[in-house]
Formats: C-alpha cells, sequence, structure tokens
C-alpha cells in the first residue's frame, strides 16, 4: 500500500492524499499522468483489480472528478485514483481510456460517457446507447439537470394534491391580521 | 463441446468474428427482456450459428431508474429507502453499505448488538438468495423441483424477516445509527426450527441435483472462468472462488464483527458451472452455520441505535469512501461522497453484477449452447437492477 | 419528428435489400413489411347466459405473462410454488404474450421497458387485463423523481386492478386476482376494448414519452 | 454412466407421503407480523400536525390537510398519505414528534381506481384503525431521529449566585448552540402561538449554518427587544414546541439570547440595513418608553415616522428595568436594546409623567401635536390581598420593592420575609430579598406561598427550583389568612391555611380551603405578589366617554388597538397579557395600524 502511493507522489506528482482507513486511500492524479500511474499500479505494485471507473461532478468548482477505484487483492489495498478534469458547460470532457488494462472498463466509459458526457475516444463502443435509450436531453447524472422537473414535465404526476405549512396554516388560522408581512414589505419600500 | 470450437466462425485481425447475416449462416436472436430463461428483466443480443452462439451481447437498462441522481435529491436517511431497492432479490447488503457510508463520513460508532443485529440480517439475507439462487441452478436444465422446495423454505426466512424488520422483501432494518429493532421475543427458537428444516434440505438437494447424472453432464465445461480471467473481467465472490481465488469480503476485509465467526469459504479451480454452483451449495451450508453462531454470540438485547444529529437536517462534512461488503453474488460496494451539505453528493454502487453480465458474459457465451444461456447466467448470479441501478 | 424518427431507427428496421435464398434481390421496409398495417378493431362483447358462461371461463382461467418488469416480480415465485400456489385459483404464468391474458406490471416501469410492455400487450389476444403492483404504477411511487421511470401507468396502457403496496406481498396479489375474477364475472373486465377505442389518446401519450419511436403503431 | 448418479434424485419421490405446505386460505390466514409495516393509522387527537412526517418522507407522500381545530400547539392539519407514492418504510412513525402515527399490519387494498389510493388515517375511516393493536411503532429503547435532551448552558452554582445580582446564565457556547438548534424539526407550530410571531425555526435554521447575522435579522422582524427576550422572555413557544411531547422542548429563549450576545451592537445597523432610514414627516408620541412602547417606535421609525417617546422615570425599559432583578436580567443587555432603538432617531424625554396634573403633559396636548399617539404605561401599581393586616406599612407591593432595588433605595431588609404569589414576579421578588438577606446575615429567610398547588404554580419550573437551590422555602398550596400584627405596628408573621383547589366546577375563581389545617409563617415584612394594576388616569377628562372599557378596566380597542379616539392606541400590559413578548407584538401591531391610518394608499 505505502509502496504504491509512494510510487504515486514520487514518480507521477500525485496529491491530495486521504487514507480514509487502512487499506483505503484517495489520491488525485495529473489528468495527463493518470493512464500511465495506472498501468504503473496494476503492472509493478501488484492492484490488478479495477473495482469500478465513476464520476463526480463539482459543478461549482468547474470540475469533473473521474475515480478509478484499484484493488489490490495480495495486500489487501485499494487505492482511488482522482483525476480532475475540467468541467466543460456543455458536456464533453475527454480523458483516455484504460480498455487496453481491463476489458471491462469499456463498459463503464461507455456509461460515464452516456450519464456524464464525459468521452473517452478509441474505447470501442463507448457512443453506443448503453442504459438510456432515445434520451435526447442532457446527460442525466450531471448535476445541472434537474431529475425532479424532468419527470413533472415528462410523466405529468396524478394531479389534486395540495400540502399547507403548519407554522403558515396556523397563523392564518389564528392570527389573520399577522403584522409581520406588513412590515418586511413597507420596509423594503422605504429602503428603495 | 469438447473440440476447440474458438475458432469458429473465422476471426479477423482483431478478434473479431467475421459474421455476414446475409449469408445465411447465421442468426440474430434476441434472448429477452421477456423471456423465462433470464435472470431479470434484461436481454441478450445472440449471433447464432445453428444452435451455437458465436457472439453475444448484453443489453440492460430495462430497469433504470437512476438510482445514483435520485439520492442526490434525498437527506441521508432518505437514501434508505431509495437504496435498498437497488438490488430487488437481496436488499440488506444496500442497506448496509449505505449506512455504513453515512456512518464513517459522519463519525458515527453504532453499538455491539446493532453490528450483530446487522450481521443476522445479513446472512439470513445471503440464505433466502441462496435457498432460491442453489436449487434455481437445476431449475435452469428443467429441473425445476429443487427450486419449488428451495422458495418455500425461502418464504419461510422471508416470514423471520417480517418479524424481525417488519417487511418481507423490503426490509429497511439497517439504517444510519443502528438496526430498527431487537430480536422479537422467542426469534431464535422459532430461527433454528427453521435452520433445521434447512438442514433437510441441504440433504435433498445434493440427492436431487448433485448426485444427478444429467446436471453433472451438462454443468460440468460449462462456462468455464480461467483462473486468469478473475482479475481481467472483475469476478467476485463465489464465482471467483469456482475458480480458485479466494474472494470474500467478510475474509479478506473483515466488517462489522465478522472476525470472531468461525468460518471457510469454499475454494475450487475447475471454474465451471458445475463448480460455482458446489461453491454455492457449500456457501449455503456455511451460512446456516454462521446464522447459528450468530444467534448464539450476540448479546441478548441492547442498545439499537447510536444517537445520531437530527436526520432531518444531518450535515456530513466534505469527504468520500468506499464501503463493501459481501453479498451473495460478491463484493458489493458502495462508493459516497458528501460536500458538507445534507446530501450525498454522489453514490455510486459498485455491484459483481456489472462486470459478471457486461465483459464476462459475452465473452463465456462464445460457443456455447442457447440452452445453456440461462445456466451460465444464473451460475453468475447477474442482477440487472444492480447493473443498471 | 420525421428526423427524430430516423435518428433512434434500430439498422435491422431500416429499408434495405437481401438476398432471399433462391438468390433473388428484395427490398423490404421491416416497419411495413413484418408488420400489419391494419388499426384493431374492439372485439364484440355479447350478453346473456352466453356472455356469463363466457366470463365465468375467463375469470377461472388467467394466464399471466411471464415478464417481471420491476420489482414486484420477485413475489411471483413464491405464487408458483407450493405454498401459495396459484394455479390452484387457476392462474398460472405463460411465457409468451401470446397465450397469455394477464399482464401485471410489476412496479415501476422505465421508458426502455414501457415500449417492450407496450408490445407485449398488443401481441396478447383479447379480453385481456392489466394488474398493476404498487404505488409505482398508481403515481410514480418511490421513483416519482426519477426522469426515466413513468408516474402514471393509466396514462400509457389500460388498468383493470391497482393493488397497493411497495412491494404488495403474495397474497395481496391473490386478493387482487380475486378481485380481477369478480370484476370478469361481473361483465366489467373490457378495458382492452377501451384500449383500442382510444387508441389515438394511448399512442399520443406513449409517444411524447417513447422518444425513440421506432416500432410499428399497431402490434397486433 | 454412473448408475448410482441417475438413480439418486429418484429418492425426491419420498415427498410424496409427507405433508403439503400449500395454505389454505392464503387471504385470511396470513395476518402480517407483529411488526408489519402496513397501512398507516393516525391517533388524531394525539396527532399536532407538525409535518416531521412530511418531511422525511422521501417520496412526497404525506400532504398536511386541515381536519381539526387549530389552537395553541396544534395546527389542525393531520397528515393524509397517498398510496401512489408511499414505499411503507415507516421512516415517518419514527420521527413521529408525539407518536401519534403508527402502522397497522394490514396489507390488501385494492381499487380499479387509481385516485382512491389517498386517506387521511384517523378521520377517513378504515378498518384497520382499531382491529388490533399490531403493526410498526416507533423501536425502542433509545432509537430518536432527533436528541431529546436539551443542552443546558452554564450557570453560576447557588453558593455562587445567592448573594449576588451578577448575571447568573451564560449564554450557550457556539457547540451548545449549534446542538441544541440541531434538535429543532422546524415544524412552526411555535411561530403562532408566539405572540410577536418569531419566525423561530428560521432564526434555529441561522444558528445551524452560523449565519447569525441572518439570525439577527429575522429577530427583528418581529421582536426589537432580543436580548431581553432572550433572558426573561415567558417562552409560550417551548410550552407547545413539539419535541416538547416525548423530550425536552427546546431551549428556544436560549438561542435568542445566543444570536443577539454574538452579534455586537456597533454592527446592528449594517446588519439590519437601517443606516439611512429616512423620514416622511409625520409624527407619533409614545407614552411609557416600556416593551410596548419602544416595539412601536422601532417600527415606526422604520417606516419613516418622527417619533418621540414620554418616560415617567428616569430611564428607558419599563417594568423590564425595573421589575426584573438584574440576576437575570442586566442593565447593559437592556441598554443594549434600547440604545439601538433609540440610535435610529427616536427622540425620547425622561422624568415627564403625562396626565392631568401640575408639571404633567396632558393627552389632550400630544394628541394635538401630533398625527397619532400610542399609549403603553403598563401596570405599576401592586395589588393587594385584602386580608386582615395587609393595611399595615410593613406589607408591601412587588413592584415597588422591585423598583427600590433598581433606583438603589434604601430600605430595612429584615431576616424573615414572607411573600404571598406564585408567579413569576413572586419568585423575582423571593430570590431578590434572599440575596439581600444573604448580603446582610449570611442566611436566607424567605417563605413564599401560592394559592395554587406545586404543579399548577404560574411561576416557570426553572425558577421555582433556582429559588429552592438558593435557600428560598417555596411553600405552594396555602391560603393568606391574616397579618399578625404584634403592639408596636410591626407584623410578626403571616397566618395560612391549606388550599384545597382553586376554581368549582363551572371554572370560576373559588378557593377551598381546609381551615383546621393552618400554620404560621413569621416574617416581620410580608410582601404581597398577586398581580399588578394600572393607572390610566391621564384618560380623564374629555376623552373617557369617548372610549370604551371592557373587563378589568381595560380599554377596548380594535385588532390593530386603535382605541375610539382615531388617533389613540394603545398597548402592552394595559391592553394584554401581562408579559414582555405580549407588549412586543402589541407595539408592532399598533405601528401598523398608525401606519395604515396616516397612509391609507399604501
Amino acid at each position: 500500500m505505502q509502496k504504491g502511493i509512494n510510487n504515486l507522489i514520487e514518480k507521477f506528482g500525485a496529491s491530495d492524499l486521504v487514507e480514509r482507513r487502512s487499506g483505503l486511500s484517495f489520491i488525485t492524479v495529473d489528468q495527463t499522468k493518470a493512464v500511465a500511474a495506472i498501468t504503473h499500479l496494476k503492472d509493478i505494485d501488484g492492484y490488478t483489480v479495477l473495482s469500478f471507473i465513476t464520476a463526480a461532478d463539482w459543478i461549482e468548482d468547474g470540475k469533473m472528478q473521474l475515480t478509478y477505484m484499484l484493488n489490490n487483492p495480495a495486500e489487501v489495498a485499494e487505492i482511488a485514483i482522482r483525476v480532475m478534469l475540467e468541467r466543460k458547460k456543455e458536456a464533453g470532457e475527454s480523458m483516455e481510456t484504460i480498455h487496453h488494462l481491463w476489458p471491462n472498463a469499456k463498459k463503464w466509459q461507455q456509461e460515464l460517457k452516456e450519464m456524464y458526457g464525459v468521452d473517452f475516444p478509441t474505447s470501442p463502443g463507448v457512443n453506443d446507447s448503453f442504459i438510456l435509450e432515445g434520451w435526447d436531453d442532457m446527460p442525466p447524472n450531471r448535476r445541472d439537470f434537474d431529475t425532479k422537473q424532468y419527470a413533472e414535465d415528462t410523466f405529468f404526476p396524478r394531479g389534486g394534491r395540495v400540502t399547507h405549512d403548519p407554522a403558515t396554516y396556523m397563523r392564518e388560522q389564528l392570527d389573520p391580521k399577522d403584522p409581520q408581512y406588513y412590515t418586511k414589505k413597507k420596509k423594503k419600500d422605504i429602503n428603495s | 463441446m469438447n473440440e476447440d470450437r474458438s475458432l469458429y466462425p473465422e476471426h479477423d485481425e482483431n478478434g473479431k468474428p467475421i459474421i455476414d447475416l446475409e449469408s445465411h449462416k447465421f442468426l440474430k436472436l434476441w434472448q429477452g427482456p421477456q423471456h423465462p430463461g433470464i435472470t431479470g428483466n434484461m436481454s441478450l443480443e445472440l449471433t447464432v450459428s445453428g444452435d451455437e452462439i458465436v457472439e453475444s451481447k448484453t443489453h440492460v437498462g430495462y430497469l433504470h431508474r437512476g438510482f445514483e441522481k435520485l439520492l442526490e435529491r434525498r437527506l441521508f436517511v432518505q437514501c434508505m429507502p431509495t437504496s435498498i431497492r437497488l438490488c430487488v432479490a437481496e436488499p440488506d447488503p444496500n442497506e448496509y453499505i449505505v449506512s455504513t457510508a453515512v456512518e464513517e463520513l459522519g463519525g458515527i460508532e453504532i453499538p455491539d448488538n446493532a453490528k450483530w443485529l446487522r450481521m443476522l440480517s445479513l446472512e439470513m439475507a445471503r440464505l433466502q438468495v441462496l435457498l432460491r439462487g442453489v436449487p434455481g441452478q437445476a431449475g435452469t436444465f428443467a429441473l425445476g423441483l429443487g427450486y419449488q422446495w428451495g422458495n418455500y423454505l425461502r418464504d419461510l426466512i422471508l416470514d423471520s424477516f417480517e418479524e424481525l424488520t417488519g417487511g418481507r422483501v423490503y426490509h429497511m432494518y439497517i439504517i444510519p445509527g443502528g438496526v430498527r429493532g431487537n430480536l422479537p421475543e422467542g426469534f431464535k427458537g422459532r430461527m433454528l426450527e427453521k435452520l433445521k428444516l434447512i438442514d433437510e434440505f441441504v440433504v435433498k438437494i445434493d440427492k436431487l441435483i448433485f448426485q444427478n447424472v444429467v446436471f453433472e453432464s451438462r454443468a460440468k465445461g460449462l462456462g468455464h472462468i480461467p483462473k486468469e480471467w478473475v482479475d481481467k473481467y472483475g469476478v467476485y465472490g463465489p464465482a471467483a472462488r469456482a475458480s480458485g481465488v479466494m474472494r470474500d469480503v467478510r475474509k479478506t476485509n473483515p466488517y462489522l464483527n465478522y472476525d470472531q465467526l468461525d468460518f471457510e469459504p469454499h475454494v475450487t479451480t475447475e471454474g465451471d458451472v458445475y463448480a460455482r454452483s458446489v461453491v454455492r451449495y457449500n456457501d449455503l451450508q456455511m451460512t446456516v452455520d454462521m446464522i447459528r453462531q450468530i444467534l448464539d454470540k450476540m448479546p441478548d438485547g441492547g442498545d439499537i441505535r447510536a444517537q445520531t444529529p437530527n436526520v432531518l437536517h444531518w450535515k456530513i462534512p466534505k469527504g468520500e469512501t468506499y464501503v463493501k461488503c459481501e453479498s451473495s453474488r460478491g463484493e458489493y460496494g458502495m462508493y459516497f461522497v458528501t460536500d458538507g451539505s445534507d446530501k450525498p453528493r454522489r453514490a455510486h454502487l459498485k455491484g459483481p453484477s456489472y462486470t459478471h453480465a457486461n465483459a464476462l458474459l459475452d465473452k463465456l457465451l462464445i460457443n456455447a449452447n442457447i440452452a445453456d444461456t440461462a445456466a451460465i447466467m444464473v451460475s453468475l448470479a447477474t442482477c440487472p437492477p444492480e447493473i443498471e441501478r | 419528428m420525421e428526423e427524430k424518427k430516423d435518428k433512434f431507427l434500430a439498422p435491422e428496421n431500416e429499408v434495405r435489400q437481401v438476398s432471399a435464398p433462391d438468390g433473388s434481390i428484395i427490398e423490404v421496409d421491416p416497419l411495413k413489411d413484418y408488420f400489419s398495417q391494419e388499426k384493431p378493431e374492439p372485439y364484440k362483447v355479447g350478453s346473456g347466459p352466453v356472455e356469463n358462461f363466457l366470463n365465468w371461463a375467463r375469470a377461472e382461467s388467467l394466464w399471466v405473462l411471464g415478464f417481471g418488469t420491476g420489482c414486484g416480480s420477485i413475489e411471483i415465485p413464491p405464487l408458483v410454488t407450493p405454498r401459495f400456489d396459484m394455479y390452484r385459483f387457476g392462474v398460472q404464468m405463460r411465457a409468451t404474450p401470446r397465450q397469455s391474458n394477464v399482464f401485471i406490471i410489476s412496479g415501476y416501469l422505465a421508458i426502455k421497458t414501457l415500449k417492450r410492455a407496450i408490445r407485449a400487450y398488443e401481441q396478447m389476444p383479447s379480453p385481456k387485463y392489466i394488474v398493476a403492483l404498487g404505488s409505482c404504477t398508481i403515481n410514480g411511487g418511490m421513483y416519482y423523481d426519477s426522469y426515466n421511470t413513468i408516474n402514471r401507468l393509466d396514462q400509457y396502457l389500460p388498468v383493470d386492478a391497482y393493488i397497493a403496496g411497495c412491494m404488495p406481498r403474495p397474497e395481496a396479489l391473490l386478493a387482487g386476482f380475486a378481485e380481477l375474477k369478480k370484476l370478469i364475472k361481473a361483465g366489467k373486465g373490457h378495458k382492452a376494448n377501451e384500449y383500442v377505442e382510444n387508441l389515438e389518446w394511448y399512442k399520443t401519450n406513449q409517444k411524447k414519452i417513447i422518444k425513440d419511436w421506432n416500432m410499428p403503431d399497431y402490434n397486433w | 454412466m454412473n448408475i448410482k448418479k441417475l438413480l439418486t434424485p429418484f429418492t425426491a419421490w419420498g415427498n410424496v407421503t409427507k405433508d403439503p405446505v400449500t395454505i389454505k386460505d392464503p387471504l385470511n390466514e396470513r395476518p402480517g407480523a407483529d411488526r408489519y409495516r402496513g397501512f398507516h393509522r393516525n391517533d388524531v387527537e394525539a396527532c399536532v400536525g407538525c409535518g416531521s412526517c412530511e418531511d422525511i418522507c422521501e417520496n412526497e407522500a404525506i400532504d398536511l390537510m386541515p381536519a381539526k381545530d387549530t389552537k395553541d400547539g396544534d395546527s389542525g392539519l393531520r397528515p393524509m398519505i397517498d398510496y401512489g407514492r408511499c414505499c411503507w418504510c415507516a421512516l415517518c412513525v419514527d420521527v413521529c414528534t408525539t407518536n401519534s402515527l403508527t402502522l397497522s399490519n394490514e396489507y390488501t387494498w385494492i381499487s380499479t381506481d387509481p385516485e382512491d389510493f389517498r386517506y387521511i388515517p384517523g378521520i377517513d375511516k378504515k378498518e384497520w384503525d382499531n382491529n388490533n393493536d399490531k403493526g410498526w411503532k416507533k423501536p425502542e429503547p433509545n432509537y430518536e431521529f432527533y436528541p431529546l435532551k436539551r443542552i443546558q448552558p452554564s450557570h453560576l452554582s447557588p453558593e455562587d449566585r445567592s448573594d449576588s445580582f451578577i448575571e447568573m446564565m451564560h449564554g450557550y457556547s457556539k457547540d451548545q448552540a449549534m446542538q441544541e438548534a440541531d434538535r429543532c424539526v422546524e415544524c412552526g407550530i411555535c411561530t403562532a402561538t408566539c405572540p410577536a410571531h418569531m419566525g423561530i425555526p428560521e432564526y434555529i435554521k441561522a444558528i445551524r449554518n452560523d449565519d447569525l447575522e441572518e439570525g439577527l435579522r429575522i429577530l427583528y422582524d418581529t421582536n426589537p427587544l432580543p436580548e431581553i427576550c432572550g433572558r426573561i422572555c415567558t417562552h409560550k413557544c417551548e410550552t407547545v414546541c413539539t419535541i416538547g411531547h416525548k423530550g425536552d422542548p427546546l431551549s428556544i429563549r436560549w438561542l435568542k439570547r445566543y444570536i443577539a450576545d454574538q452579534n455586537p451592537s456597533e454592527r446592528y445597523k449594517k446588519i439590519l440595513e437601517t443606516e439611512n432610514l429616512v423620514s416622511k414627516g409625520k409624527k407619533v408620541a409614545i407614552i411609557g418608553a416600556g416593551p410596548s412602547g419602544l416595539s412601536a417606535a422601532h417600527y415606526l421609525v422604520q417606516m419613516g415616522y418622527e417619533v418621540k417617546i414620554f418616560e415617567k422615570l428616569a430611564a428607558a425599559g419599563g417594568m423590564m428595568r425595573y421589575g426584573i432583578p438584574s440576576y437575570r436580567l442586566p442593565y447593559d443587555q437592556i441598554d443594549k436594546d434600547i440604545d439601538y432603538i433609540l440610535s435610529l432617531g427616536v427622540d425620547i424625554q425622561y422624568n415627564i409623567n403625562v396626565g392631568n396634573g401640575e408639571g404633567e403633559i396632558s393627552l389632550e396636548t400630544l394628541g394635538n401635536d401630533y398625527d397619532a399617539v400610542f399609549s403603553g404605561t403598563g401596570l405599576h401599581l401592586g395589588r393587594s390581598t385584602g386580608i386582615p393586616g395587609s393595611d399595615n406599612k410593613h406589607v408591601y407591593a412587588s413592584p415597588d420593592l422591585l423598583r427600590w432595588i433598581v433606583e438603589g433605595k434604601e430600605f430595612e431588609v429584615p431576616e424573615n420575609v414572607v411573600v404571598i404569589g406564585g408567579g413569576n414576579v413572586a419568585m423575582d421578588i423571593t430570590r431578590s430579598m434572599a440575596r439581600l438577606q444573604m448580603k446582610k446575615y449570611g442566611k436566607v429567610g424567605v417563605i413564599t406561598t401560592a394559592l395554587e398547588g406545586e404543579d399548577k404554580m404560574p411561576a416557570d419550573r426553572e425558577e421555582i427550583d433556582e429559588g429552592r437551590e438558593e435557600g428560598c422555602i417555596i411553600n405552594p398550596g396555602w391560603a393568606p389568612k391574616s397579618v399578625e400584627i404584634d403592639s408596636n405596628g410591626v407584623p410578626t408573621g403571616l397566618n395560612v391555611v391549606k388550599c384545597h383547589s382553586l376554581f368549582d366546577s363551572e371554572g370560576r375563581f373559588n378557593p377551598q380551603t381546609d381551615e383546621d389545617n393552618k400554620e404560621f409563617w413569621p416574617g416581620t415584612m410580608i410582601i404581597e405578589s398577586i398581580g399588578q394594576g394600572m393607572d390610566i388616569s391621564y384618560l380623564d377628562g374629555k376623552y373617557k366617554d369617548q372610549l370604551e372599557f371592557g373587563p378589568r378596566g381595560r380599554v377596548q380597542t380594535d385588532e390593530y388597538y386603535q382605541t375610539g379616539l382615531p388617533w389613540l392606541f394603545m398597548g402592552g400590559d394595559i391592553i394584554k397579557g401581562p408579559d414582555v413578548i405580549t407588549g412586543i407584538a402589541t407595539g408592532h401591531k399598533a405601528a401598523v395600524g398608525i401606519d395604515r391610518m396616516l397612509n391609507p394608499e399604501f
């Protein structure tokens, strides 16, 4: 475990190491060095299992985080490689493929393309639809996609439901002439 | 089956089979999503020559509900009812991994009693899956009798779940902070009675399935996974153990109180459907034994939940973790990212079916018989809702 | 709309030239050539003792299509195994829509499955019935805010009976079948005709959410 | 071929002789388990409609619908469940603040109409409402979705505080305030009950978000005296707090104080955006710088009026300053709130009495000089029990004594004192006297009685407990009979008899006493603290006929506290209450009323 991490830091300039617990570390590697680092981990340091590839959308920071979870069964250790891509407004971030290292990586990459819009050029079948069918909106897992709004616009929930906020409802019932709203409005009026 | 057919049809330089549908030698055949030989709601796009499969492609997405997106809209406690539906057949590992991820990032230590109760529910869940899955393997060869027996016993376990958790299928038992109830009165006794029935069933199954020449001749050599593929394709759990690689999170990364239990997962080297059946058959016996140990070792009542902050606005500091446990299918994990708000930033489920059903299944089905697809799928225990989430 | 349709058209549905076994080249348009272009007709509902007898017969032989569309299908195996044994109530599972008259929508329907479910439903012979399980079919249930599951099943397919629960237990399903039998015997089980009569409305709704409508309108 | 393996499977035929496992009548033979999560039921009498179930429901399956009468602590709303959404997770049961919501073990509901699956449990009758006691209930033990125990702020120990008027309660630290604020379920039941309708859940949320400036803004929306209310408010909100049904109610008062304490007074104007208030030229006079007067002044000056306060005493604050001992409410905190209000441009004249006497300013003058007048003169006269001997000069009224303590007036502190009264003012004078005795004699000799029994005493529980910690004897359930007076005209003590009940069956005040069970409590000073009266003699004269008087001599007003004289508004203890927060609320509303009258176009 420690050896793999040291290698990452020395050879690949990895940073932001977080040791979540013994046997599980998170570390950030630069996008250009990521595939080399992963190959090194696989071939030299014994991280022979790719647990998954996934993404996390940090829309506020303008970053799209890719996480490669690598497992070393012999040492019972896991390292998660974070790769921070520059987030693009209209999807289409790009990353090198690793399907040559693990054949099943292409499925995750295909999923990332579909659900996050992160492209992996040269990954086989990356543009084929995987889970969604006939999808014509932005990749749904991106943070700016509002699934509730989409569902309401598309699937029309059953109507006729109303609810009441206890605080507002009680005030309407018990003290209909509440001065609070009046003053607030007035205050705004004076200041403007 | 024994002759080397791996070079039929001819392959191009990239190792892809050359298939010309116009030549009338090949046929496209869709198996699923509505097909009795499919585990759950997914489909296989098969290219067959005669009844031999030359190319296979898995299609998923029929059960896609967008869980990972939905969890981003839920408070941490609200994640629970949603996430348990990630895998229908065995919901408890979902409860466990999400709860544990929340606890780990939120800094909550659960009571010891709750740990034992969690183990009990996890093992009971495994038991009910295996009661269906082990004889279900024979069911794919049209031997449905064991399946009928197994389903009855599974129902008895579901009755126990109902007593313990209040739910038959979706238990909603493990919750951030602990669990939702102690053992009801007399639960241990009733459970032990049921385990006795399962002991009898184990013997009967052995006679019906493993002492059965038909099952043996069809399952042996079928869907062979070489040892090297385990790492390469991401094979987990019983399937990996059938290929001679020890993969069991309970043993390698003990969680809860699994280190206090005495168990040894079965490992064999053949790597075919038969070997996988044997491993799961042994798992079944081992699970029964583990439930006995848990019932024996667990404390008699006690605290069930650690006090968490108010769940209605529980904020968890920025962080990320990966929590895993052993489901009946193999390593089952949750990658969980928090950002300091009261909702998760990202929750990604990693289930073994994802790798089993996608790249691996496509590979295994080549040169197999159409009639064997169901057997191979069931032996890998593919669970579609967990693939597409 | 036309352009969109092409974008999603599966390769096997494209107009193309194929060689027949005798060597001649013919052009096929799968959507037109392989499927019926006839608009479906409602079946005739009779009256009197003959109709009563037919209804009794229909009610006592509910053949369920074995298509698990969602979570609820996990409660089907207990029904077909000895403990609950629904065969004794005249309910049994069939492997193909052509032999079934009951379609259990077992919970949520993802858009991709809805497309298949519509096809399966249309292929079933009339009179046919739909039993909807759980919250998801009523008002979206658990997945009310999901971008990929429908909220209200009655917008897309005619439903005979709803069973509350998430998911409903096998006993509730059996009670649902009992209720369905009552409906059929009372002569109220003709939702399939309603579907045909309001086909335009159903098709509009279906096409609104199935954006890659690359199949024929009628699957009879 | 292995013959054995060909034949062994046939052993399965052995099952032919066994009994079938099939359930004969699955529809009736299979009730849900004891804990089964079936359909909802709700004890609508216990439910208070707080909406926690709605908040925790991840499927938005629960709506709150009007079903009962709204009253303090009960919104009158009840949850309606949509079974087109519900997933039977029972989180709503676990979070329920009153434990009224449970699930039954029934599970069969079939309908042909999808619109059927909505109902209000407990109101829309269902067969599972009362059929048995089974089904899901909140798990036990120690299973709570929010901490039930209140975080107590640190305070001076009884030894340290018993001879000192230094403030005894320390405020919350940041950690404590965060923890306490975390317990809130944001139901808002408290908001309507608070006379000023403070945005309680909102400012508690501001504490959780550590945004105390926003918190202060929320406080000043409804309450311009947060430092004062944060210490001595009667906190009706806490008595209706929904967390109080299962655990300790939230410490709303201390949380309010935390916000006010943490914001330095020099930043107030910036935070509250009151640096550039513009006057619109109209003038309002306010009589009395008590809570209601200050509140009215604050909101009026914000609305653009020129405000002048006329105060009879030498300092502003009214009863807050002259009626509440400083160990509960230190003077610098009163000044912090009042100075801010005055800094907004409110003019104040001290030592001037409004009345018809000499050196006094008459109401008529004010009415002529100002566009509107608000009067909040308060209750400053002590009431007497009228028992034999109560007219003795050593029998005091509590408001006078409390004012003397504040003013620093010298008076003799005897070794033994008897206090009559069970309210908060009685506790104030009890504990103040105890402190003075402790300073002078090193021991406490105060006996306090009340007609009410221990559990019915109107004073706050903590006041009683703290008083006892400080050595006061608080002995409720006794009725004063007479004051014993010796030959020198000095009282020697109080005769009391046991009091059983206060009200008769029709709810009228009618104390029942047991004359045989009597006691004599020695004391050379007797203090009566059984309520206060008002002095509204300034209304005498030509206006009196135009005003209407209600019970207990109170002037009748409309909902904006406008009297029969259109330009005269009255508020505070003389109209409603008595307590500080009601005074603030009446002042606020009267300010709105004045604005509506003077600026009708708005």
